[in-house]
């Protein structure tokens, strides 16, 4: 178990890409027409948060305030897991990992959350009744819970009941739903970019573009270090990363078969500085 | 028998019967959606515009007003431009006209109501059905027998789900989208299906077709 | 009384995401909102030519989009869509709505019309002609050329493939 | 001279048939005694309260409870797998009890059926209340909608639902099926509302042979309907937890565990409960010292699994090498939970030893001192599984405690008042031990014969002739 996988420049060119031990009782899902997938780059990642920032604006998720946080009850899709190590500090977002074997998906008694055939792990709000069973059984814990009207607070400015009025609705994307008390909710590739990318290819007679479907989160990443792609098209970088030596999956032994992945950090220091530093 | 053994032997059976009879009607998909049937009366709008005159008897096009449809996930409301159009000229003064004339002068929006309010939570976009060949007439119905615009259909789940599991007899050629009175043939929609590209059932009745 | 009323709402069978406080097309705004005439979208093409059917040296330009033959049956579809209400649909301004009062528009095959370059109906679909009004807002830029293309092409010049003076379009 | 009752080597004394039907019938027909009425009285105060913390729930949202990010199941769950649990006394007696002919549990069925009622009652609210959209719930029920959608069978979640509609259907049935010689004997005892009620509920009972045999034979095929039920309810219940994959209930033993604890849980209850009413109602001739000392050695064996269970739990997350595992159970052990979890070995194992010893076992004070202890136990099993996983589960950044808040309280403390008050309620309104003792059991059962206590008295029994 090692969530954040650092390599020297050498482990790095001499590892191998891993192949995960895919073994599983279901049976696998119809494949459409495409793979939707992502690879983290940790060793690009500087752990500014934009990216949480990004996920924020595009998805309509709203600001819970500090004492809710402090609770425990953030809402940010995106979670930035800090590590400190000998080496410095490690910087992991973690959101929803997509598996293909999703321990959320088989829990829901209302199936309110679903695997599409493009292997997105899909959250229907309206389905939701809020068991929060889904959430539990999340090794990655991305989901959040709307324990209280947040959404509906937010714009409205503390008046859940004035939110339709308040101008703050402006805010909101209309392409999203605005979830409301009591529904489970998590990142979703976007899900709602993918969908306008599909119809607007639907509409001039065409397959999506490689690259045509970018998330909110890579859009703004500074670093590069966020990219997502279609594992069926042969010509998107995914595969590249998805080859690479440093590629592993966060979690690997829950065997749940994460669509988003990691790229290991790199590190290399500076052989003088280890000469003189105090500590090996 | 006692008088109360034979109240009471009603009372047990008829209870028995009563919930059995209840199970039947609930499982037999009888009464499925009866309570939430939203399908619509006539819609009473600011204008009394005709769509049986001006798309049944004059032939205009539905997109000439609700121009967006092959673009956009709204098939749009027409401005006071689109009506005024015409009507700078034809009845310049009829009474009917007087809000749309008033719209034109101050202008201000002329506020239509609603036919059809999907959930906020269903997303649904018209350029993809009308580029794949799915006619206005087949969830709008005869719009141009309408005199005034009512829903045909209640936009219900399975309402959707039972074209999006098998859309091939629903399919028509996009140059008959616009046709309100084109009979889709099955036949030649399985050809459609595969001439237009149209996903397989279990792509298109994943959630995330219509919910995000 | 107040919180008595809003559960007797909140366990109602209506759902709390029906109405959702955001504002999606022709939803009423919380806030009235100015934009400036003249903005241009995300994407938008801003050769000045292309966008007003204008030479920059002045006169109509040519059509700047390479149309198929086939994109011509799309052409008929909007002219006749669009235009043949009043124009006609063989351009002749004997559309229907004339009898019903509205001022005859001229013919396309007037020859002062007839040899105007594309850039000409375009310019007129675009910022409106005399008593017509712009059609800007109803027909994007590129199926505006398309027009303007199907005009020139299968109404004037008579140059179109047989198919498409034979298919019946809606 | 008196005849004995034919019951005679279960109760204690001299007992004719009159004269225990007296006794029996005594909660019901003569004015309750003090502490019934303190009981009630505090019972209903706490429902209000009760009723009061499900509105502010459903009014405020689930955010007034102490649940956050990795703790999403709190003490709604806790409490519920608690409250199944108490339940499974009940079946037990009804249920498995008849099959195996143990007649002793005559004096003990109707008070542990009641209970199991009240306390499936009282579990089932917490599924309802804890859901975010409480209004959706019967999206979890099968039934055909204009969504065209159904629930998802693989979720334990949906199968909890028929298992608890199942438990509550045949715990209530059994509660009735037992009610109604006594409520037929009661309408012929009483007079004005109480005759009607009666005489509505005990559906024509007369006490002819016929009615007699044909109660035999319901009672046994119930029984052994039931039966399943008692070991399938909180099994189905443990799969929850074992479904998932958060350390600390990843464990295929979980639905053995679960059933034993159920059982232990639920004895310690009827415990808790039969000790003061045999005192407040003097029924020690009853329910004699020997019962009690019989449901000790159930309450014995059925700790047992439960503390093998915690033993083997420590064992397997050591020999399973899995991180995630140990250290759960390190956290479990040393984290800031600790207490709870030594607490929850104490009672459970160290202080479960003393009823292998009958002289702690027939000392009533101990067995009633010990069966709260073992609640409280019991109860800190369930915090220990649902809270304490989930606080600590896989990656470091979702490590986050859990502390209940007042409205959490107030919804433990309601229930725990629903669930006496409803007990008073129908201890008041029906016998809280069955007057016709030998027709259900031994003497009866499997022989199509009559039982020779079942034929002939009732006309005796009755105060005023009738029919």
């Amino acid at each position: 178990m090692e969530a954040v996988k650092v390599l020297t420049e050498e482990e790095a060119r001499k590892a191998q890409p891993k192949e995960e031990k895919r073994v599983s009782f279901y049976p696998p899902w119809p494949q459409g027409e495409h793979a939707w997938a992502m690879t983290v780059d940790l060793a690009r990642c500087v752990g500014c948060g934009l990216c949480v920032l990004a996920c924020q604006v595009e998805n309509n998720i709203p600001v819970v305030g500090k004492e809710e946080v402090g609770k425990g009850r953030e809402m940010h899709w995106i979670r930035l897991d800090r590590y400190f190590a000998e080496e410095g500090v490690f910087h992991q977002p973690v959101m929803c990992q997509h598996c293909e074997k999703a321990p959320c998906e088989a829990v829901c008694p209302v199936a309110a959350t679903e695997h599409s055939p493009e292997g997105l792990n899909l959250m229907v709000y309206n389905r939701c009744v809020g068991t929060k069973y889904c959430s539990a059984n999340c090794p990655y814990k991305a989901r959040r819970f709307n324990f209280f009207p947040y959404a509906e607070a937010f714009i409205g400015q503390g008046d859940p009941r004035r939110a339709k009025e308040s101008p703050l609705a402006l805010l909101m994307n209309p392409e999203v739903t605005v979830r409301s008390r009591g529904v489970m909710e998590k990142c979703t590739y976007c899900v709602q970019r993918i969908e306008l990318a599909r119809a607007e290819a639907a509409r001039e007679g065409r397959r999506i573009r490689t690259g045509e479907v970018v998330t909110a989160c890579q859009e703004v990443c500074p670093g590069q270090a966020i990219h997502f792609g279609d594992l069926l098209d042969p010509e998107d970088p995914i595969h590249a990363h998805r080859e690479e030596g440093r590629h592993y999956v966060l979690l690997e032994e829950v065997n749940t078969w994460p669509r988003t992945t990691y790229l290991a950090h790199l590190k290399n220091p500076n052989p003088r500085l280890r000469k003189e530093g105090g500590h090996a | 028998m006692r008088r109360r053994n034979r109240w009471l032997k009603t009372l047990f059976w008829g209870s028995v019967l009563g919930v059995f009879l209840a199970l039947v009607l609930v499982f037999s998909g009888v009464a499925v959606g009866a309570l939430e049937q939203r399908e619509g009366r006539p819609v009473p709008q600011p204008v009394p515009f005709s769509h049986a005159f001006h798309a049944g008897g004059l032939g205009l096009s539905c997109r000439y007003c609700h121009s967006a449809v092959e673009y956009a996930p709204y098939a749009g409301l027409p401005p006071t431009e689109t009506c005024m159009t015409c009507h700078l000229y034809v009845k310049p003064d009829s009474p009917n006209l007087a809000l749309v004339r008033e719209s034109w002068e101050k202008g201000e929006l002329l506020r239509w109501n609603r036919v059809v309010n999907l959930p906020d939570f269903v997303y649904f976009h018209h350029a993809p059905h009308v580029a794949k060949g799915v006619g206005c007439a087949e969830c709008h119905g005869r719009v141009d027998q309408m005199p005034v615009v009512y829903q045909p259909k209640a936009f219900t789940m399975k309402f959707c789900l039972d074209c999006h599991r098998n859309p091939a007899p629903r399919l028509r050629p996009r140059e008959q989208v616009f046709n309100m009175a084109y009979v889709p043939d099955p036949e030649l929609g399985r050809e459609l299906l595969q001439l237009y590209h149209v996903r397989p059932p279990e792509e298109l009745t994943s959630c995330n077709t219509c919910h995000r | 009384m107040r919180s008595l009323l809003l559960l007797a709402l909140l366990l109602s069978g209506c759902g709390w995401m029906w109405d959702q406080p955001k504002v999606k097309a022709f939803r009423e705004s919380p806030l009235p909102l100015a934009f400036p005439e003249d903005r241009v979208a995300l994407g938008e093409n801003l050769d000045q030519a292309v966008r007003l059917g204008l030479k920059p040296e002045g006169g109509f330009a040519e059509n700047p989009y390479a149309f198929t033959e086939a994109d011509l049956l799309r052409g008929k579809a909007l002219y006749q869509s669009f235009c043949a209400i009043c124009h006609g649909v063989r351009g002749e301004g004997d559309g229907r709505a004339i009898p019903l009062g509205v001022p005859k528009p001229r013919s396309y095959h007037d020859p002062a019309v007839r040899d105007q370059p594309e850039g000409y109906f375009y310019f007129a679909a675009t910022n409106g002609f005399g008593r017509m009004l712009p059609y800007k807002s109803r027909i994007p830029e590129r199926e505006r050329w398309l027009i303007a293309h199907y005009i020139k092409r299968c109404l004037l010049l008579e140059a179109c493939p047989e198919e498409v003076v034979d298919a019946e379009v809606h | 001279m008196p005849e004995r009752h034919p019951d005679h080597d279960l109760i204690q004394g001299e007992w004719t048939e009159r004269s225990l039907v007296e006794k029996l019938l005594e909660p019901v027909e003569k004015p309750p005694p003090r502490p019934w009425k303190v009981v009630a009285a505090v019972g209903f105060v706490l429902t209000l309260a009760w009723l009061y913390a499900i509105f502010v729930t459903f009014t405020k949202g689930l955010g007034t409870w102490g649940i956050n990010q990795p703790v999403l199941w709190g003490f709604d769950i806790v409490h519920f797998v608690w409250w199944i649990g108490i339940g499974h006394a009940g079946t037990l007696i009804s249920a498995i009890l008849v099959l195996m002919r143990q007649n002793w549990r005559d004096s003990l069925n109707r008070i542990t059926e009641a209970m199991t009622l009240f306390a499936v009652l009282c579990a089932a609210t917490y599924p309802l209340i804890h859901m975010g959209r409480a209004q959706h719930f019967y999206w979890i029920l099968p039934y055909p909608t204009h969504m065209a959608l159904w629930p998802q069978y693989k979720s334990p979640l949906s199968w909890d639902v028929l298992a608890i509609f199942t438990y509550l259907t045949i715990s209530t049935l059994f509660l009735y099926l037992g009610l109604i010689p006594d409520l037929a004997l009661l309408r012929e005892r009483s007079q004005g509302w109480r005759k009607k009620l009666y005489g509505w509920l005990s559906l024509g009972w007369t006490g002819s042979a016929l009615h007699w045999r044909r109660y035999r034979a319901a009672y046994v095929l119930l029984a052994g309907l039931a039966t399943p039920v008692v070991i399938s309810v909180h099994s189905v219940v443990s799969m929850d937890f074992a479904y998932g994959v958060v350390p600390g209930w990843h464990l295929t033993l979980f639905p053995p565990f679960f059933a034993a604890g159920a059982i232990y849980s639920g004895f310690a209850m009827a415990l808790t409960l039969l000790i003061p009413l045999r005192k407040w109602y003097r029924l020690e001739g009853v329910i004699t010292e020997r019962h009690l000392d019989w449901m000790g050695k159930v309450t014995l064996a059925s700790g047992l699994g439960v503390a093998y269970t915690y033993l083997l739990e420590i064992f397997i997350a050591w020999y399973s090498a899995e991180p995630a595992e140990w250290a759960q159970q390190l956290w479990r052990m040393t984290g800031p939970y600790a207490p709870y979890y030594w607490a929850m070995m104490l009672i459970n194992v160290v202080l479960l030893q003393t009823l292998w010893f009958p002289r702690f076992r027939r000392n009533v004070a101990w067995l009633f001192v010990f069966s709260i202890l073992a609640n409280v136990g019991m109860w800190l099993e369930r915090f220990v599984i649902v809270v304490i996983s989930l606080s600590h589960d896989f990656l470091p950044g979702n490590f986050h405690l859990y502390s209940p808040t007042w409205v959490d309280w107030t919804l433990f403390l309601g229930t725990l008042g629903f669930f006496l008050f409803g007990l008073a309620v129908l201890i008041r309104l029906f016998p809280p031990s069955p007057w016709r003792r030998c027709c259900t059991s031994t003497t009866s059962l499997g022989s199509t014969r009559e039982a020779p206590c079942c034929t002939g008295t009732w006309p005796t029994l009755t105060r005023r002739r009738s029919f």
